[in-house]
């Protein structure tokens, strides 16, 4: 079983060189520190920037220089501000190579849930329903069962949507699957996990197809 | 033409109870921090807010909730500000949340006279309610749509890093956001700026917004730029 | 009967302060030469800019400073540059408050016909279908009648049209005509000539309401 | 990450018959004079070309109509060319001839990920036949609009002052025009720029065209920068 730090980890390993990524709040942050020897990946942000660096140093934050989730950031060499219609724009046009994103609820078929609890405080969905319209290319980065225990890889979402068929992968600190016709398709195991673990704990459709890895973290 | 005010409360001085504002800024990023405290002096009542955020309990727009000067927000995020989930719970307030990709784009129709756009963002979801849905053979595949209105404001208040006599605005860094595109939507825009030079002093290429969307700018003071997530590394 | 040059004088007479303005090839381009004294306006390019100033001196042309005719320009103090999507947006939008064009022909109902004769090269329309469609508040200067001196100022428009229902007053060598629910309204006359002269030479509908002012080029 | 290719025959490479390919510049003004030599001397054919003018006869565009290279020309004027005019009336060559705003918009659309938009432009024209027209009410009236489609090009090829190794472009003065529009709008962007710095020496508050949407960039050399209609003062 993967710890966060090795979930992100994972997923980094998905980055090429050239890719322009889109890391939303949570553990898919994380996958920033983590991006590969040689691969070299711009970041947006989508309040508008591309080139998002590390956090600054104390004593250097800079209040007109946020990221998504409104943390005081810094600029690599490169960078690029724009507004917020065109920072959706590329994202629309499909220009952002891979966005990853933490989620409530996937559904075997690529629906996710994000954000919005019913009967809780609903504070919006931010970008989060742009970005799981648009983005050719999304990886879901989450705990495989809630705090009740239960699976967050269904059927069908029982939460409000955000997004239909938009999923492609699941990175979770048992698995990583891959959303097909046929649902969740176990591509990589962590160590320690088994299969029937993952079995008892996906409520979705699930499946394996050929040899299954040894998930890296 | 010298569309100069002398300070906020003149550039908001006609803003009616009832008046459709929208306010720029993303979190507490690039608000226009010297109107809100202007609006909240003037106490004007009943306002609907088109802004991405609701600020927090004792800042930007949080301001003006506390006040109960909002009948309405129309955001896509309003997390961070327990006052607004007060009056929200208890039905004092009234809440649109819309993704803030489509809120942007919603601006931007306006100030580039189109009257709709069509965005993928919400298909499938409790967004699409009500709404058109259309789809295109677009960008290599067919795709459903929304189609979203333009949003109109009486007001659109934003705040700029420099400006000019002229309303020429620049803005600085991430706190750009949705200022640019508010400034195009308003009926009237004011703009409130850190620095204002007289017209000519700023270089064409690099103006962000053509004072021709602004009817009214003045230097704004006392930035106080709140942080809302001060997050910094460690040095190695 | 008044030349270009009045024509021009007379139309800049309309300019207020604080106007944005966009002015047409021709007769139009020269009412620049004629703001009135204290009148502060910004003229739009509507290839990109805003604060034309007049043309550069010998030596100082830039060829990347041009207008929509594509002449060589020059900038005055406080003008801003922005590309042609947001030129033709802020048209859109009517933030532009007059805009003065040529035109082959104009209906009494405000039809406009000027970009193309059927059976001649059709050089294109460029801006002026956007710029019709757009602005709130548009003139058009030209001359009354056509080389063959048959009258321009019709019932309908012979030629295709440009735009519908969109020109508010037109200005010639005669007279200032305003467009009416009763079709053109004549307001001013040019010195020297006749009421007679000018309902020979107006094949639309025309009419007068109260005093006529003398035309002042 | 580097996007920089050796020069332009380089980047027009893979440029094949029938592309359909977005030109920038208005008039002579910002076109890119070097991927334009390029292409005549790979003389590939059968092209569509989206630009908004067609060049002169002998430079820009015309180049490549008097070898007879291009198909179709999608343009608002086309009024400074003989050799165009021939081909035009001989049949030879398509034009679709549109409004320059709509031209420009629908470029804008296809950047920011928006199959259609809305414009008033050509109601009640001819450029109206076959369209939709739909009404709206904005902008305190009610008006009829046409839809229109974003472009979608094979490759945009634009030209830009200043540019760096990620692709981030600046543009000068009206050069800009077309340029950065066109820039979003490629499945594959060639920029050429005039001066090539590295990454990280433009102030990115001041950069036009994200590199996110340019795919080459390479130096280009012996600008001509022809001006269509020198027209100057006399000094008082």
């Amino acid at each position: 079983m993967l710890n966060k730090n090795q979930i992100a980890k994972r997923i980094a390993k998905e980055l090429k060189d050239g890719y322009y990524v889109n890391l939303g709040i949570g553990i898919p942050t994380l996958v920033a520190n983590y991006i590969p020897e040689g691969v070299s990946v711009v970041l947006q942000s989508e309040n508008g920037l591309l080139g998002m660096g590390p956090f600054p140093l104390e004593g250097e934050e800079d209040p007109d220089l946020i990221n998504a989730g409104k943390q005081t950031i810094t600029m690599l060499p490169g960078s690029s501000i724009f507004d917020s219609a065109m920072s959706f724009g590329m994202i629309r046009a499909g220009k952002v190579d891979l966005t990853v994103l933490g989620a409530m609820e996937v559904s075997d078929n690529g629906d996710i849930a994000n954000w919005k609890i019913p009967g809780k405080m609903v504070k919006g969905m931010g970008g989060a329903m742009d970005l799981v319209a648009s983005a050719k290319n999304i990886i879901v980065a989450m705990q495989h069962t809630n705090k009740a225990g239960e699976s967050k890889l269904l059927k069908k979402c029982t939460l409000p949507i955000t997004g239909v068929r938009c999923v492609k992968k699941v990175v979770t600190e048992l698995g990583v699957f891959d959303i097909t016709e046929r649902g969740f398709e176990l591509r990589e195991l962590a160590p320690g996990v088994t299969i029937e673990e993952v079995k008892a704990k996906t409520e979705g459709r699930l499946f394996t197809d050929g040899d299954i890895l040894e998930m890296q973290g | 033409m010298n569309k100069v005010v002398i300070n906020a409360e003149a550039a908001v001085s006609d803003i009616f109870d009832g008046a459709v504002l929208m306010l720029g800024g993303f979190g507490l990023c690039g608000i226009p921090e010297n109107c809100i405290s202007a609006l909240v002096k003037k106490n004007v009542r009943n306002l609907t807010c088109i802004s991405n955020n609701a600020g927090v309990d004792d800042f930007g727009i949080g301001l003006m909730l506390k006040q109960k000067q909002v009948k309405k927000m129309i955001s896509s995020y309003v997390g961070e500000n327990a006052e607004f989930e007060r009056q929200l719970l208890s039905g004092e307030l009234e809440v649109e949340l819309i993704p803030q990709g489509t809120l942007a784009t919603r601006c931007m129709a306006a100030g580039y006279g189109m009257p709709a756009v069509f965005t993928p963002a919400g298909v499938g979801t409790e967004v699409a309610e009500g709404k058109e849905i259309r789809a295109f053979n677009f960008n290599g595949e067919t795709k459903e749509y929304l189609m979203e209105y333009a949003f109109e404001a009486d007001f659109a208040i934003v705040k700029a890093w420099k400006g000019d006599t002229l309303g020429n605005l620049i803005y600085k860094d991430t706190a750009r956001n949705f200022n640019p595109l508010m400034a195009m939507a308003g009926k009237v825009t004011i703009a409130e700026v850190e620095i204002l030079v007289p017209a000519g002093e700023l270089d064409p290429n690099y103006i962000h917004t053509p004072g021709i969307y602004v009817h009214r700018i003045f230097c704004g003071e006392n930035y106080e730029k709140r942080i809302e997530q001060r997050t910094v590394r460690k040095a190695v």
